[in-house]
């Protein structure tokens, strides 16, 4: 999945705190949010308990929640899980950092010079577009089952998401800014140390973080459609097993670990960036 | 005059660069998975006739635009929903995260227990997908609505259906584009997966079949189909953009210009 | 961009390291030979798991890696590349990649149909209180299969030729077989053909049986053997022999000590103790039957299956 | 005809109160162009708030003709000062006038009438199929200022409108809100933290304290009525009126509030 999951791209960036009665309002609002948000969670919970319990659904399709968390607890108990935990992390982590360090580097050199700008445009506007999962026949016939294939899928669907940001960022660079270190003498690489890469930064975070989101997504998926090791094929194996109860167990290992890296990458973003006061639109 | 013909080369340049470069280091492959472009070429011709065009592209389409819709109007009236009222949102807003970390096909056998098997579950499984990207942004953008634009709604006493066009969604359009871009690519995708599952016709189950009966040259050919696809859909894509966008980028571009 | 040079860079290479690790079954001081072996993991392959516990494949000094792969047609790619040195594949997808000129070659049996109506691997069910009585009935109707022009349309139609009805009017719905039995209840699809476990699953919800193709397509019909490629089978002749040898051991002793057989499903599959006890077996006999191999090629020409002049050649396929 | 009585607002705040305004109370009469003055930070704007029924005061009232003020009162405009973010960017000129104007159930024609009529009246004759963004800062208040006349409001509040705009734009915004107030005769309710600006446009000037906010000075403006840059600036009752206005303030930002104003000032720093 290419792009999924995006989440607040294109922030307007007001200011903290406009008129003082909205930052008091959500100032009291604020500390008091968690319990609002257990609620939602528990009536979801309790939903899919009652859903499959009334009938309205045979639980052999979907079975009741306590029995979901029952099996999650019995998975969470063998190694087997966090095995797949671990082969799905790995692929995660391996395809997120070479999409992330090659979109840097091919954005930042790309974005730099006009010249290279204008004559890939075309060819990024056309590659971009290509759905992740048109690859999976390639990869399948060329890399197999193997970590791979998955590998492809990750890398492929990461690296634009990241290296538009980056190109959007590049383009950002105050044209004062630049004729600041024009005027001082600096020479290219000092102006892509000093101007460029921190106006980019902040683009290039947030591409991180949509990225991050997406090559899970494409991690569990090959996983799951072609068959390499890690959680999407613990799910398609419970699936074909007609073990019910774990296939969503571990939909919600999923979950939770989606939830969890955005969590950790926003965390990243706000620390990292906390100095960055300006104003940004991110790809819109 | 010159202009457009640099502008022409430089966006052709490169591609035909990589189109000779492909056709010259496969010509002669003898590597069974990566044929000859002029193979994959006369595939191309060969395969993708109208008839098959009607058969096969044509509905992977349908349902595309089906499902897509339907995830932007919920998208986007649960987006203004939630998004309006900070009690709702802060309840919702740990289930959304969670259920848009769950990678679509998983659901696939839920949905085709609701949906049963035919055009109605592949368009749910697109709907299951697109739908968190519209819904999230427009959260946010929802969320982001200027209060002094807010207060002067108020002060004038715009309110309502009127503020919600004039106002809400006006403002929050940008981020719900954005949402809508994202969700289009994805769309594109769970067109494809949705078509693994219980499908006979589609862009998606075509290709799959050729890959299972190692058609090489023909899978190759349904890739660069789909590459189209999702490149002609993303031109549509950005007309529509620049048309509802004019406001905000001729904003940004006088803000820039300023500071 | 420099992506997709790059990204044909990138397969270039790996097809170059693949085919470098094409003699990939390295073999060690001590003469112990390190196989890769893609399988499917369903009860059709425990033998190969039996026998790897058992030993059979060290008495042979192979050391055996299994390969989990979704589907046939992920193994087939990978056997021809040269990352697997042996693989699991049901007869027709071969007969097809054999016909779209790739060097496959059996080399000794996989799973054979019991050649008992109702007593098979696999099976075409319908609701107990389902219209369709006979396999001709299943004319026009909607069948569920995994996979859309391979083995399981092909013994579907058989049947339905064999039993007068017309074979032609079948609509084929692919689905994945964990997914069939919630399309049956809710009358999606008028018929599924499934195997186990969801066989004996669906059929003890009240279900029935209204076809076993795999016994009218061919009497004791090979269903899925174990391939390399047609370079394997030439160059690395001792390898092949010592594989079969290690193979044919495993077929025979699961065949003869079913108990086992089940409790290894749990080892490599989520099927659980129970499901286990209930299910039925495949058959798992040495003997390849050809007969069954070259009416399964009939079919997938007649079928349209393999399309063009070429006809699959079954003594070239077969050791 | 508006009438302030005793208005209190407090801030709850985590754990922090603050005292935006402690006591307020003032009348303005029909056809008044009333200007409030006082230092930075001192709840003008959060006053002014009250006053649109934007905001609801911890304490007091305010009452327009009579009625109490709860919500935003039907014949009343506000022009605020963050001009670039009080118009629609995403619409025209003439749409972001006209928007008002079309809950008032009246008919088309009048309605073009009323925005062209404004329009003129603020000098932008000819900008109507634009985009705010594409004017100036200067030109887009006049867009916000002609979008409150033309709703043909009976009280027009202004807050600190021109404090983001350069000097001679100023001095001609100045001049325009004395002849808009002169030709459509609009009760005026003028905020600014700047002495001049005050006395060169209101009729009646009040000074209010640092916070929390107290009237610290409600002062008649004896010059004449016609006004204009040069010469009334260089009047001696306008040096006059200045500098005891200034004299009140820096009187009023004595050591008694200078805590409770630096903690004000913070806050409305961040607000506007």
């Amino acid at each position: 999945m290419s792009t999924i999951m995006g989440d607040a791209t294109a922030t307007t960036g007001l200011p903290e705190g406009q008129a003082p009665d909205t930052a008091q309002r959500s100032r009291r609002l604020a500390p008091a949010t968690w319990p609002y948000g257990l609620l939602g969670l528990l009536v979801f919970a309790a939903v899919l308990e009652v859903v499959p319990r009334l009938g309205l659904v045979p639980e052999r399709y979907l079975p009741p929640m306590s029995r979901i968390v029952a099996a999650l607890a019995e998975e969470a108990a063998s190694p087997a899980l966090w095995t797949a935990v671990g082969e799905t992390m790995k692929a995660w982590a391996i395809g997120l950092a070479i999409a992330v360090a090659a979109a840097v580097l091919v954005g930042v050199i790309i974005g730099s010079v006009p010249f290279l700008l204008a004559a890939t445009s075309s060819t990024i506007e056309f590659l971009r577009p290509i759905p992740s999962v048109a690859l999976i026949p390639l990869a399948v016939l060329m890399y197999g089952t193997g970590i791979e294939s998955t590998l492809m899928l990750v890398i492929y669907a990461s690296f634009w998401q990241v290296l538009i940001q980056v190109l959007y960022g590049v383009q950002d660079v105050d044209p004062v800014a630049m004729d600041t270190a024009r005027s001082y003498r600096l020479g290219r690489f000092g102006r892509i140390r000093h101007v460029t890469w921190p106006t980019a930064l902040p683009y290039i975070v947030t591409g991180v973080r949509l990225a991050a989101a997406v090559a899970l997504v494409l991690a569990i998926s090959g996983e799951l459609i072609i068959g390499s090791p890690g959680l999407g094929h613990e799910i398609s194996q419970a699936q074909s097993g007609g073990a019910v109860a774990v296939m969503y167990a571990l939909v919600v290992v999923t979950g939770l670990i989606g939830v969890l890296i955005n969590l950790v990458f926003r965390m990243v973003e706000r620390r990292l960036l906390a100095w960055h006061t300006s104003v940004r639109g991110e790809a819109v | 005059m010159t202009d457009i013909l640099r502008r022409t080369g430089l966006a052709l340049g490169l591609p035909l660069v990589l189109f000779v470069v492909w056709w010259v280091t496969s010509a002669g492959s003898e590597n069974f998975f990566l044929p000859p472009l002029a193979d994959i070429l006369a595939a191309f011709t060969a395969t993708w006739t109208a008839d098959r065009f009607a058969a096969d592209v044509l509905p992977s389409l349908v349902r595309l635009a089906a499902g897509y819709a339907i995830a932007a109007v919920l998208g986007i009236a649960l987006g203004v929903l939630v998004g309006s009222l900070p009690r709702v949102r802060a309840a919702f807003e740990p289930v959304l995260e969670f259920l848009r970390a769950i990678p679509p096909p998983v659901l696939v056998p839920i949905l085709m227990l609701i949906a049963g098997i035919g055009d109605g579950m592949k368009v749910a499984v697109i709907v299951s997908g697109c739908v968190w990207p519209i819904l999230l942004n427009t959260v946010e953008g929802v969320r982001a609505v200027d209060p002094v634009l807010a207060d002067t709604c108020r002060s004038y006493g715009i309110g309502g259906a009127a503020r919600l066009r004039h106002l809400v969604l006006r403002s929050a359009s940008p981020q719900m584009v954005a949402g809508l871009r994202q969700a289009l690519s994805l769309g594109i995708i769970l067109m494809v997966i949705s078509e693994m599952f219980a499908a006979s016709t589609g862009l998606g189950f075509t290709i799959i079949q050729f890959q299972r009966s190692f058609a090489i040259p023909e899978m190759w050919s349904g890739i660069i189909l789909l590459g189209l696809t999702g490149f002609a859909l993303s031109l549509i894509f950005k007309f529509f953009e620049a048309r509802v966008l004019a406001w905000y980028h001729g904003l940004r571009r006088a803000e820039r210009g300023r500071s | 961009m420099r992506r997709p040079l790059l990204a044909l860079a990138a397969a270039a290479a790996l097809t170059v390291s693949a085919a470098a690790c094409g003699e990939s079954a390295t073999t060690s001081k001590n003469g112990v030979t390190s196989i890769d072996v893609g399988v499917i993991p369903i009860s059709d392959v425990a033998p190969i798991y039996l026998g790897q516990k058992k030993g059979f494949f060290d008495e042979q000094k192979l050391k055996l890696n299994l390969k989990p792969a979704q589907g046939g047609a992920a193994i087939v790619p990978g056997v021809v590349s040269g990352d697997l040195e042996f693989g699991f594949s049901n007869v027709v997808s071969l007969l097809l990649a054999q016909s779209k000129g790739l060097p496959v070659k059996v080399v000794t049996n996989g799973i054979s149909s019991s050649g008992e109506e109702e007593k098979d691997f696999a099976s075409v069910i319908v609701k107990d209180d389902s219209k369709i009585q006979k396999p001709k009935d299943l004319a026009g109707k909607k069948v569920a299969i995994n996979t859309l022009n391979n083995a399981g349309d092909t013994q579907v139609r058989a049947s339905v030729r064999k039993d007068g009805g017309d074979a032609k009017s079948i609509k084929f719905v692919e689905m994945p077989f964990p997914d069939m039995s919630a399309a049956l209840d809710k009358g999606d699809i008028d018929a599924v053909w499934i195997v186990e476990p969801f066989q004996s699953q669906l059929l003890a919800d009240g279900n029935r049986i209204v076809a076993t193709p795999a016994v009218d397509t061919a009497e004791k019909l090979t269903h899925a053997v174990y391939f390399t490629t047609t370079k394997t089978a030439q160059t690395d002749q001792d390898l092949v022999k010592r594989f079969q040898a290690a193979m044919n051991k495993s077929l025979e002793y699961a065949d003869s000590h079913p108990d086992e057989a089940r409790a290894i499903l749990a080892t490599y599959t989520k099927i659980k103790g129970d499901q286990a006890k209930d299910m039925v077996l495949p058959k798992w006999p040495v003997e390849i039957n050809r007969e069954s191999v070259q009416a399964q090629a009939d079919l997938a020409v007649s079928d349209g299956l393999i399309k063009g002049d070429k006809k699959p050649d079954v003594n070239a396929l077969l050791p | 005809m508006l009438d302030v009585r005793g208005l209190r607002k407090v801030y709850e705040g985590w754990g922090r109160t603050v005292e935006a305004i402690r006591d307020l109370t003032f009348d303005v009469p029909e056809g008044q162009l009333l200007c409030l003055v006082g230092p930075s930070g001192c709840g003008k704007t959060t006053l002014l708030r009250c006053v649109a029924g934007l905001l609801r005061p911890t304490s007091g009232e305010v009452v327009l003709h009579g009625n109490n003020v709860t919500g935003p009162p039907e014949d009343m405009a506000v022009v605020f000062q963050e001009y670039g973010r009080s118009l629609f960017p995403w619409h025209t000129v003439r749409r972001n006038v006209e928007l008002p104007l079309r809950r008032k159930k009246l008919s088309r024609k009048r309605r073009t009438e009323l925005v062209d009529e404004a329009l003129e009246a603020v000098g932008l004759t000819g900008t109507a199929t634009a985009y705010p963004w594409q004017l100036s800062g200067g030109m887009q208040q006049r867009v916000a200022i002609a979008r409150a006349i033309a709703y043909e409001p009976q009280v027009l509040l202004m807050d600190e409108p021109f404090a983001a705009v350069d000097a001679q734009t100023r001095g001609e915004l100045e001049d325009l809100i004395r002849s808009v107030w002169h030709r459509f005769g609009v009760t005026t309710l003028f905020v600014t933290h700047d002495i001049d600006e005050a006395v060169y446009l209101g009729q009646r000037v009040i000074v209010m304290s640092s916070s929390p906010t107290v009237v610290q000075e409600d002062l008649a403006i004896d010059l004449p009525d016609e006004r204009d840059q040069l010469t009334t600036r260089s009047a001696p009752r306008f040096a006059e009126l200045r500098a005891h206005i200034y004299a009140e303030i820096q009187r009023a930002k004595g050591p008694a509030g200078g805590a409770a104003a630096a903690e004000a000032e913070t806050q409305e720093a961040a607000g506007a």
